[in-house]
């Protein structure tokens, strides 16, 4: 974990609702895929927590969706602003683990911001895992073209069928063989729906929680777990498929 | 050089900074990122008999100016901590620890401080009362003097240790409470603990918490826990520790100037995890700009004068 | 459209919005920048038998997220009131009106509902029992059921209109005293009043407030008040106004789900004199958000589903 | 009372802890010299009062001393920065009351803001008015060269003696002839020092007091006067010599 300030370079609205922020600072602490950041933002006490959607040495992508007043303040704010970030926070995503094994990369809406991060660095390591993307619409979809660019077995699902299949990603992940490794985030619905389907055999689950510290020391942010309750945002937010209870 | 210690019942700390219980884990995540031997003391999670879950998610909801949790007294219990987290305590911190104790029955309070009559890190004992007493229908033993005081009788009995009630701000009166505890031997106090407050989220229509309530804590609490601790110095002899919304060296000495010996920091440690280590490095440019060179002497400074 | 009328024990007001007692005077600066009769009602200043003078400055502190005022509940006095101030309001607000009354013993609080009893304009009494009783040793009325229960028969026998007993949140249990006045025939209760606070100024070493202690009021006290309005909403029948550190249609909403019938908005006014006006044109906004073609089926919305 | 946008034009350090502050907006609320703004804060619950310095049909300057964290960060933002301003607060002097009259102006430290805008305004009436300005030293003042340039007779009083006659502003004021008329700002101490000097036999004194609302809704600024209590905010600040009671 590191506090430090970094920059807005530049922010881009992708759909209605969500927005690609750019922010330059010191990135060393980011070191997996799937952990996140702590945002503190003018006038509110809490930080906000967003994973990281891709690094470089200096520069931090993140997809902030519009949920509340604080990420309606974020998303708008001009470049050249200054934000103090903890960055480096949670385990992230342990591609290794999925070495060999039929990979299927699961986003649903703006749990798909790891899944950028995740791309780059499987491919990098020789790995192509299957990515399935979860929108509403094709309206409310958004990195999709960021995906496709990769050349990964890419599905799509919506709710309305707008692109790709209609349905959830789980009535796509169905169509995929036995023994499925997923690597998955988005709504707990979501997890939850995937944990439980019959091929799905493996995987990591990236989580979210209301944290107040987002680095373990207040255990606010505890799920229960087969190995007893674990905090969220230092023993996750990523969990193992066997350690996950409902 | 401003002479930063203070003395809580015997116990010399090296300055009055004092992560509070709960936002401090048992300090493992603190020390990832500097020195705990900067800190006066910290005070460890309350620690109850068995392991306790906690509540459900979720356990967090902002407010203006502070935060609720509802963690819920979530801990591995009294043993795993004397067995799992004190020798580690021991190699990150060589100060004394406050040891924050939370019990459900007067027995269970007065077995856990027993079990810490022999952890030396240990060197004061932090009662939370602020616990539902299971045996007089979940009241708050904090909230009734008669209550508060047989604790104080239960722990006193078993322990040589300095025994600190920690004392819930949710009363009518926070003065006869601490009168209660100090008539029955406690050599020190501290408050407050959270002031309880709700949230409701308003797309479900439901409160955010799934305990429905929480605690209210940060700067938002501020003024309450100086009007209180003012109250309560008036009212006893007993060193106290004061704690709500302090994030600053200014504010703490704000807390001392109304009659804190020490000051507890708690939710500040959560949002900004240098909070007490910068207090700690502000503070002698406070007593200087104050005029005092010993900070010691700022304890009730407010009411003289 | 949305139907923003709501009902207070059989007084309709338009809209549930009202300046709370204290911050809005008795309506007179507020008209000079806006049409007074867009608002649901409008609480006065408190007001007691004699004039007074109120308490010496300083009176205001700010806080984090709030302020404290010791105003000491300055007012020319029930009669000057009537004489002087009533003439005036009836030009300015065809509304009802919420006259507050304080009082320092039971006779007092009696005497001057009883000269409200032929004020057309003041539709209902708001009998404000954060008032020191001169007859039992300055303990206050509303933090002990069985004197905010004398007040309130005191009131009830001598006033037909509807009776609302406003309540201190400074007590162990506010749901206890809220039960005490309904027993005695309230019709109605408002809460929360301020919670006792001080802070000290680094400078004189000496608390900011002549008065030592204050009543903290704004956003800071907000999960407060919404859990003791939701903790009352479960213990009475009659309706409550919500009030303390409402700012905003959203925090009125979250108010009233909790189990406020109206919404009370104070200090906001003080830091933003548009502030119940910009509430009101945001809460039709707000209703559709939330689905409700009918603002009062918000009220206590959070207690089933 | 106006509730506007001002726009932070340019800030300017006089001393150690003093500085000039001109802001852009409408003015047009302010009618007299000594009426005040009430300016919100970004993360501060209260607004700031301060007297206006002197003010344009759209330019108000302001003299601010860092007094708290607050009035820190005020004269710190950066030229653009709007504030949320309560603008044309207050009854101000009254000049012509003072006509015909042996008048002086009597300022000490910060309280010599709003002596500026009330010269200029008593000048343009045909006026001229003594001004006896009161600084801890030399190195503390400020503003001496505008009140210079007007060809007033300027008078100053420093605690260290280091400009001007050693002492107070009383200890000038005393050398004045009989029946002096004054318009006063400055601490209590010496307004309470000014109003009971034998000489002077009539005024007007701006006062101060810690403010919720500024615009007379709370009563939280309150003093005793012979007419009872009077709001600072809304029948002040400035009072008459007659209605002051210490
Ligand atoms: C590990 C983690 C990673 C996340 N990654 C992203 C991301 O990449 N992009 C993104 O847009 N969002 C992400 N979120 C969700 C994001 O944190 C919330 O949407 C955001 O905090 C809402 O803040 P607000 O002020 O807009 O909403 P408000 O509702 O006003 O927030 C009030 C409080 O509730 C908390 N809160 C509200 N919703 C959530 C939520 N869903 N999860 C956690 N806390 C919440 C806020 O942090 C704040 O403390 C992530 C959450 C977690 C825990
Ligand atoms: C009518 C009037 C006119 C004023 N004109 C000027 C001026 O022209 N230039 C100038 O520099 N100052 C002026 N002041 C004083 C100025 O308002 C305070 O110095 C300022 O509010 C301090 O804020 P802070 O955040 O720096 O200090 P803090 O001490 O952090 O402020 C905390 C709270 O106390 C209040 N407060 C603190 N000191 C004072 C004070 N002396 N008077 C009133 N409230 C105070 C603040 O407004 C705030 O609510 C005036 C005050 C009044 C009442
Ligand atoms: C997340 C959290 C957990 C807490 N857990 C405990 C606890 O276990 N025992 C206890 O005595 N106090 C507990 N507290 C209360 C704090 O120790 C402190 O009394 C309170 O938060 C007020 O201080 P603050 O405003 O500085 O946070 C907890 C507070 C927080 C925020
Ligand atoms: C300056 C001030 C004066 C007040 N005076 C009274 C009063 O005379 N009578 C009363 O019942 N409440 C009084 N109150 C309390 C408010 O009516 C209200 O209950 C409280 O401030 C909480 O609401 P808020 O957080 O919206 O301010 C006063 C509050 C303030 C800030
Ligand atoms: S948010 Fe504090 S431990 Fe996870
Ligand atoms: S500050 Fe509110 S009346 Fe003057």
């Amino acid at each position: 974990m590191k506090q430090s300030k970094f920059a807005i370079v530049r922010t881009h609205k992708l759909t209605r609702d969500v927005w690609e922020l750019v922010l330059a600072g010191d990135t060393s602490a980011v070191t997996a895929p799937g952990q996140f950041v702590n945002i503190a933002l003018p006038g509110r006490f809490l930080r906000r927590p967003i994973s990281v959607c891709n690094w470089t040495a200096d520069e931090l992508t993140l997809l902030v969706k519009e949920a509340g007043e604080g990420t309606r303040e974020l998303v708008r704010m001009a470049p050249g602003t200054e934000l103090d970030v903890l960055s480096g926070l949670g385990n992230g995503f342990d591609p290794s683990k999925a070495a060999g094994k039929n990979t299927v990369l699961v986003g649903g809406g703006i749990g798909i911001a790891p899944l950028v991060g995740l791309s780059i660095r499987m491919r990098e390591q020789g790995q192509t895992p299957a990515v399935v993307l979860g929108y509403r619409s094709a309206e409310e979809s958004f990195y999709q073209a960021v995906f496709a660019a990769w050349n990964m077995d890419l599905r799509i699902a919506t709710e309305d069928g707008s692109i790709g299949a209609r349905g959830f990603v789980t009535d796509v992940l169905r169509d995929f063989p036995e023994d499925v490794y997923v690597l998955a985030c988005g709504p707990t619905p979501m997890l939850r729906a995937v944990h439980g389907l019959p091929n799905v055999t493996g995987g990591q689950f990236s989580f979210e929680a209301r944290m107040a510290c987002g680095f373990g020391a207040c255990v606010g942010c505890s799920i229960p777990t087969a190995g007893g309750p674990r905090r969220v945002c230092k023993d996750g937010p990523v969990f193992q498929k066997e350690e996950i209870v409902w | 050089m401003v002479d930063l210690s203070v003395n809580l019942a015997g116990v010399t700390l090296k300055n009055p900074i004092i992560p509070a219980s709960g936002a401090f884990g048992y300090g493992r995540e603190f020390a990832e990122i500097y020195d705990l031997n900067i800190l006066g003391s910290f005070s460890w999670k309350g620690t109850t008999a068995a392991p306790r879950s906690g509540n459900p998610q979720p356990r967090i909801a902002e407010t203006p100016g502070g935060m609720l949790n509802a963690v819920g007294l979530q801990n591995p219990g009294m043993d795993a901590v004397i067995r799992e987290e004190v020798p580690g305590i021991a190699k990150l911190f060589h100060g004394p620890v406050i040891a924050n104790v939370g019990g459900f029955t007067l027995e269970e309070y007065a077995e856990n401080c027993r079990k810490l009559e022999d952890v030396e890190q240990a060197a004061i004992l932090e009662v939370n009362i602020s616990c539902p007493n299971v045996h007089a229908g979940g009241k708050n033993f904090g909230c009734d003097p008669k209550a508060a005081a047989e604790v104080t009788r239960a722990v006193r009995t078993v322990t040589k240790k300095p025994v600190f009630m920690k004392l819930t701000p949710n009363v009518t009166d926070i003065a006869e409470i601490a009168r209660a505890c100090e008539a029955e031997g406690a050599d020190g106090l501290c408050l407050i603990n959270t002031l309880l407050g709700m949230r409701i989220d308003l797309n479900t229509r439901r409160p955010i918490l799934a305990n429905r309530t929480g605690g209210l804590s940060g700067p938002a609490v501020f003024p309450v826990a100086v009007r209180m601790v003012w109250d309560v110095y008036e009212a006893v002899k007993i060193p106290i520790i004061g704690c709500g919304g302090v994030d600053s060296a200014e504010t703490a000495a704000e807390m001392m100037l109304a009659g804190a010996a020490a000051v507890e920091v708690g939710a500040a440690n959560l949002i900004d995890p240098y909070a007490c280590k910068t207090i700690i490095e502000d503070l002698p440019g406070v007593c200087k700009r104050l005029g005092v060179t010993k900070i010691s002497e700022l304890t009730g400074g407010a009411h003289h004068g």
